[in-house]
């Protein structure tokens, strides 16, 4: 290979220690930095945290249900437990996880760009961020917030006259203000991939995370908003009493539902584009290969994010939602499933002729396909509306999200934060205990779930602090699994921790990318590119050279 | 609320700094900074109307299914005033839409004078609302968890919700200033029972049109941010994109006052 | 972009100008606008509403319209939304073509802006479709309560 | 393959029974079955992708592992391919028709009432199940308290018991007294929520007797879990049984003053008749401290109120009318023995609280 020309540095005249890390020191050069990837950093550190804390709650929640009866703590404290363990991994975690964290860090530089289109408002996106947190551990010590996350009235707007009143307009201040901060990131984002492109970067060359990205800030701009004004009403019927949403004022308490899922039903399609923008780069960087069909998975994630705003009353099926928009609802619902059953299809056949290596975030590549292939078919299930009668609010449809949203979004966040990992920190994380991660979570997370499908079709309801005897050993078996998934992310967590002190220095390509962010060098320099980057085809490999002295890619000339 | 980018103080120099103290260095021209400021604050807007619309489709759930709310309560809102804040506000965007233009055109005296002319109209339609607002909670004309109506009043003052005495209402002086204008002093106190649920209707009137006042009152903090940077100098040709955000947001308020004042006032 | 990016002779213009006659006469159509919705609703609603009592007359455009029209009192009432809501969304497209400079705005503002109204419009026809079916379930229990 | 699921029956088929665990419980309703068999079918069709797609991405990983860093793949590998595209956008559209059409058609059936159907009334409240039979005639309810929940047949022991006729088409009309709750039958595959403000229905027929489930699925505060109640598929014979018991007042209150109360309260007495001494407008006189006073009437005469008075006052109305009262009540309202204990010890008991 020595014989190849290649291009030893990817933006030349930066030496190897200026970076974005070493730009400027101080802890105020972070906290006032305007810097898309210090932001992006500081959104890894923070949802990370709340990932941590969301899977504390998690743990206590299965610790609970391993017994029927009491196990460690009474109701009220178990109905507060998986509250704000859905409240803390929606709203904290999986909304902003990937594209606040991630995306933040590499959008711009995969487009070629200096920065996003807006970088203050991209920092006061994070110190929304950051209030909205703090107003949810508020709610946290006023005690006492169990409505769930979904925040069905009327039992959100019941008087209680105890702590629970304030806790529960706290955390719904929080999420009020961490719609915004999802707005003006989305905003920023769809404005940037618009404005900022540089000479070359056309619509089709972009990677396709940049698409999925754009279209989940297509549904964070349209969405969330309906989120804040339903929160807003929910926040005057309970205060106030504006009689919206209770009954006893002349209100509908199955409007709310409509509100609610208008925006949240699209919210997981926030949840889980970008992680399908990972795995194509995951998959198509790991595989080394074209991703096969990359126009039909571009406009699979728009058609995906424009269709997800038509289905929403599939929550809602026996929520006393009338006959004639159930069925509408339903059969909408299925042709979501078309554009996802295109991506998994294609993920498959860039694999055919492949070259396939299996580094950690490829086996959480794989693991997203084979979860998220099980969380998109029990979906055929719930959108079948007899079917779903049955199934409705019990432990299938339990099982059903979390396969996507775990399965999906967060086996990607893991996967992609591996993968940009030496670009984020310059150092290589060990694979061994990564791979182990990946392996601890899959099966963790498949011991979880699996029961809770059987459980489901059996009729086992969920939010049930006690529950038939006969149910308890799938309660067991999740139990047992659930700690196995938290032992491994806590490993994956462990590991790139590890890597900041005892890694070794990453090279500027240690995956063989051909997206823009793997021709800075790693980490980044302050300003990404000192001019406008020559943007090619980013899934063709072959212009890559492998370099055995660094470890890692080059580019022919 | 600003959109738009200014200079990064961590940055270090490029090509592009120099002729334009706010033309931050992330952008390669002023075009591609002010079209993405543009569309940002398109954006924004987008938001906001979907931000209004629940409150719209709450309007149209209670008006398509309970219009004897509406019937009773839209006779407690008096025209008059309604009548007044469109005009108030149209001519608010006339001067807003003014400033850009003086703006653009690099003339600041005319851009400051159309700035206070908005402020002020801004300033007017907050103090009618405030007279508006005081009158109902005065007659407890308050949204569904407070819905009090007195029919006993304070002395000296109509009640409003006399009805067989609506020519004589609790607003002489709108009325009479309504006349002047030539829409005829029609009284405005609700006539008969209130129906079932009457409250509603102020829950719709206060949600509605509280929201828009606090938009309303941002839309002032924003001009009068953009003010100062106009009596400083900053705008002229090669740079006026606050301005017209700013103009932009202003005339979004705007048109929602235009939907909100028929809906509420005048349909029966 | 247009001709006035001429006339004040700076190259690269970044937004179109919008001159000052037009601003005043889009001012002056939505006075007009506003005093018709006046003028509508007056007529429909106050069977003694002659007009706009202006120079020693009655002026009017919907009670004349409305009165040759003869429509019965119940159509009449059930116009009032429709024709209210139609001179509103005039007065909007004024307001965003002119003053928001849309007319003279990259399609992409444009696109996004209707594009949005879109959504709006959806929410609203799918939340009043739903909630109109169920109506009766509701009406039905607030007539038990009543009776008992 | 469809034939043979649509005649599946969870109940008997040993084979559907034993697979995987996935079955869904016994299956009753009319609907239940039409359910299944969607449910299946559906869980075919995944059953088929899921491992298609599983073959095929461990063959690619086996079959294309990378060797050595450096390799390169074949260049002529095709990028995309419209033909595939288009057959696997086009086939799950077409297999999703069915799915649809199914879950519709059962759908309607669920929530289309039946005409003429046993009518039972079911409230909810945080955090029980209350049943009412013959228009409030008959109340059934109860609460979990402190069960052993290892043992299923203490629960049930304790849990309010929703009776039945078998073969008969039962509607629920729901209400909730306060938060959301949902109404869920496993073994009928039905489910619906129970909304306050409105009316919510449900039906089902049962085709066989037993004691089955019923939760609450819909999240209502602390103790949601132990909202739970029995459903019991008796026999016609059975279900009479029931129905006069809970429908006996003997039985339901044993207490005849409360038992007068609650005649006071459902039979139509507390619209004329007041309890605190004043007169209701176009009503009767109040029942507070009137029991053993002398009464006069509205011909002169006067008489003690006592056991007789009241029942002929129920009984005939008008024979006397009280001084300064219209001839307002027309029918006697009661007819049993049972009955006019109940009412009778309940005015009486009234004069004693009084004097207290």
């Amino acid at each position: 290979m020595a014989t190849v020309d290649v291009v030893r540095s990817g933006s030349a005249g930066h030496t190897e220690t200026d970076n974005y890390l070493t730009h400027s020191k101080g802890l105020l050069s972070w906290l006032l930095t305007l810097d898309h990837k210090r932001i992006g950093v500081m959104y890894l550190i923070a949802t990370s945290a709340a990932f941590l804390l969301g899977g504390f709650f998690a743990l206590m929640v299965r610790t609970e249900l391993w017994t029927t009866g009491r196990t460690i703590m009474n109701h009220d404290t178990y109905n507060q437990m998986f509250t704000l363990h859905g409240a803390v991994m929606v709203f904290l975690f999986i909304i902003p996880g990937i594209p606040a964290a991630l995306g933040n860090f590499i959008l711009p530089i995969m487009l070629g760009a200096k920065d996003v289109a807006f970088p203050r408002l991209n920092l006061a996106s994070f110190y929304l961020w950051m209030m909205g947190a703090t107003f949810f551990l508020a709610a946290l010590s006023f005690t006492g917030l169990d409505t769930g996350w979904t925040f069905y009235t009327p039992y959100s707007t019941t008087d209680f006259g105890t702590g629970k009143d304030n806790a529960i307009i706290s955390a719904v201040m929080g999420v009020f203000i961490l719609g915004f901060s999802s707005i003006f990131t989305g905003l920023n984002f769809l404005v940037t991939i618009h404005t900022m492109r540089p000479p070359g970067m056309t619509w089709f060359r972009m990677p396709l995370f940049l698409w999925a990205i754009y279209s989940t800030a297509i549904i964070q701009v349209l969405a969330t908003p309906v989120l804040a004004i339903t929160l807003l009403l929910l926040l005057v019927e309970k205060t106030l009493g504006f009689g919206i949403f209770d009954p006893q004022l002349g209100g509908d308490p199955v409007l709310f539902q409509h509100f609610f899922w208008f925006y949240s039903h699209p919210a997981v399609y926030i949840m889980i584009l970008p992680a399908m923008g990972v795995i194509s780069e995951l998959i198509g960087v790991n595989c080394r290969r074209h991703i096969f069909g990359y126009r039909f998975i571009a406009y699979s994630s728009v058609a995906i994010a424009l269709l997800g705003f038509l289905v929403w009353g599939h929550h809602m099926f026996t929520s006393g939602q009338s006959k004639l928009a159930s069925v509408v609802f339903s059969a909408i619902t299925f042709s979501v499933a078309i554009p996802s059953a295109i991506k998994i299809f294609n993920w498959l056949s860039t694999m055919y002729k492949g070259s396939i290596t299996f580094n950690a975030p490829f086996l959480y590549a794989l693991s997203f396909m084979f979860l998220f292939t099980i969380g998109g078919l029990t979906g055929l299930f719930l959108a079948t509306l007899s079917v779903d009668v049955h199934l409705h609010d019990t432990y299938f449809v339990v099982a059903h999200f979390h396969y996507v949203m775990v399965g999906g979004a967060l086996t990607s966040f893991l996967g992609g934060l591996f993968h940009w990992w030496p670009k984020i920190s310059g150092k290589m994380y060990s694979e061994t205990p990564a791979r182990i991660s990946a392996l601890l979570v899959f099966l963790g997370f498949n011991l979880t779930f699996l029961p809770q499908f059987v459980m489901g079709t059996r009729g086992m309801p969920r939010r049930y602090y006690n529950y038939l005897p006969e149910f308890e050993p799938f309660h067991q078996w999740s139990t047992i699994g659930a700690y196995v998934l938290g032992a491994g992310a806590l490993l994956a967590f462990a590991t790139v921790i590890h890597s900041i002190f005892r890694g070794k220095p990453a090279p500027m390509n240690p995956w063989g990318g051909a997206s823009l962010e793997w021709t800075c060098s790693s980490p980044p320099p302050h300003n990404n590119f000192d001019k406008a980057p020559s943007v090619e085809d980013c899934y063709d490999y072959d212009k890559l050279v492998w370099d055995e002295k660094t470890g890692g890619y080059l580019m022919r000339k | 609320m600003s959109e738009h980018a200014v200079a990064d103080p961590h940055t270090g120099h490029d090509g592009h700094q120099g002729h334009n103290p706010f033309h931050a260095h992330h952008f390669d021209t002023p075009k591609q900074q002010f079209d993405a400021g543009k569309f940002g604050m398109w954006l924004f807007l987008v938001q906001e109307v979907l931000f209004f619309s629940g409150l719209f489709v709450f309007y149209a759930i209670v008006r398509v299914n309970h219009p004897e709310i509406f019937r009773w309560g839209h006779q407690a809102l008096d025209p008059f005033y309604g009548f007044v804040n469109t005009i108030v506000l149209i001519f608010s965007s006339l001067t807003m839409a003014w400033a850009v233009r003086c703006a653009q055109k690099g003339q600041r005296t005319g851009l400051i004078v159309n700035l206070v002319i908005t402020l002020v109209c801004a300033g007017v339609f907050l103090c009618v609302k405030y007279v508006e607002y005081s009158a109902k909670f005065e007659h407890g004309f308050l949204w569904a968890g407070r819905f009090n109506p007195h029919t006993e009043d304070h002395a000296g003052d109509h009640s409003a919700t006399e009805g067989t005495t609506s020519h004589d209402s609790g607003h002489a002086d709108a009325s009479h200033a309504a006349s002047a204008e030539g829409h005829g002093g029609h009284a405005h106190g609700p006539v008969g029972p209130p129906p079932k649920n009457a409250g509603v209707f102020f829950s719709i009137y206060f949600g509605m049109t509280g929201l828009h006042a606090i938009h309303v009152i941002a839309g002032i903090a924003a001009i009068t941010w953009i003010l100062v940077r106009s009596v400083r100098g900053d705008f002229g040709p090669d740079y006026f994109g606050p301005v017209d955000y700013v103009g932009l947001y202003w005339h979004l308020v705007d048109l929602v006052w235009i939907y909100l004042f028929p809906m509420l006032y005048l349909i029966e | 972009m247009s001709d006035h990016a001429a006339a004040h002779g700076h190259s690269d213009e970044l937004a179109h100008e919008m001159p000052v006659s037009t601003l005043i006469s889009v001012f002056l159509a939505l006075v007009v606008l506003t005093l018709l919705t006046f003028d509508a609703s007056y007529s429909i609603s106050r069977p003694e509403y002659l007009g706009a009592p202006i120079f020693g007359t009655h002026i009017s455009i919907f009670r004349p319209l409305f009165a040759a029209l003869a429509l019965p009192a119940e159509t009449m009432r059930s116009l009032g939304v429709p024709i209210a809501m139609a001179i509103a969304t005039v007065k909007a497209m004024l307001v965003i073509l002119f003053f928001m400079h849309l007319r003279h705005d990259k399609a992409l503002n444009n696109l996004i802006f209707f594009f949005c109204f879109a959504f709006f419009f959806l929410f609203i026809a799918f939340v009043l479709i739903d909630t109109l079916q169920y109506q009766g379930d509701i009406s039905s229990f607030a007539d038990s309560q009543a009776t008992k | 393959m469809l034939p043979i699921l649509l005649a599946s029956d969870s109940n008997t088929d040993p084979w559907l029974n034993w697979f995987w665990y996935q079955m869904p419980p016994q299956q009753l309703s009319p609907f239940a079955k039409g359910v299944d068999a969607t449910y299946y079918f559906i869980y075919y069709v995944c059953v088929f992708f899921f491992v298609a797609i599983m073959a095929a991405m461990t063959y690619f990983c086996i079959r294309y592992r990378r060797k050595h860093p450096g390799e390169m793949v074949d260049k002529n590998a095709p990028t995309h391919s419209s033909f595939l595209e288009a057959a696997w956008s086009i086939i799950p559209s077409i297999l999703v028709v069915p799915m649809f059409y199914w879950g519709f058609t059962d759908f309607m059936d669920m929530r289309s009432m039946p005409d003429g159907a046993y009518n039972i009334g079911v409230t909810g409240q945080k955090w029980n199940w209350t049943f009412s039979y013959g228009n409030g005639k008959g109340i059934v309810g109860g609460k979990l308290e402190n069960v052993d929940w290892h043992d299923k047949k203490s629960i049930i022991r304790d849990l309010p018991a929703m009776h039945v006729p078998v073969n008969t088409d039962i509607v629920l009309t729901m209400n909730s007294k306060d938060v959301l709750h949902s109404f869920y039958i496993p073994v009928f595959r039905t489910k619906q929520d129970v909304v306050p403000g409105r009316y919510t229905k449900l039906w089902f027929r049962a085709d066989r007797t037993g004691q089955y489930d019923i939760f609450c699925t819909e999240y209502c505060g602390d103790k949601h879990s132990e909202m739970l109640a029995q459903l019991v598929v008796d026999t016609q014979e059975d279900f009479d049984k029931f129905y006069n018991r809970v429908t006996n007042l003997v039985i339901l209150f044993p207490d005849p003053v409360k038992r007068g109360e609650y005649l006071f309260n459902t039979r139509g007495c507390s619209q004329c008749h007041s309890l605190d001494g004043s007169p209701k407008a176009n009503g009767g006189p109040s029942f507070l401290g009137a029991w053993g006073t002398e009464v006069s009437f509205e011909d002169g005469t006067s008489a003690k109120m006592d056991e007789n008075y009241i029942r002929e006052s129920v009984v005939n109305p008008q024979a006397k009318i009280r001084k300064g009262f219209g001839k307002i009540m027309s029918v006697g309202l009661l007819s049993k023995d049972e009955e006019f204990e109940g009412i009778i010890a309940f005015i009486r008991d009234l004069n004693e609280k009084a004097k207290k």
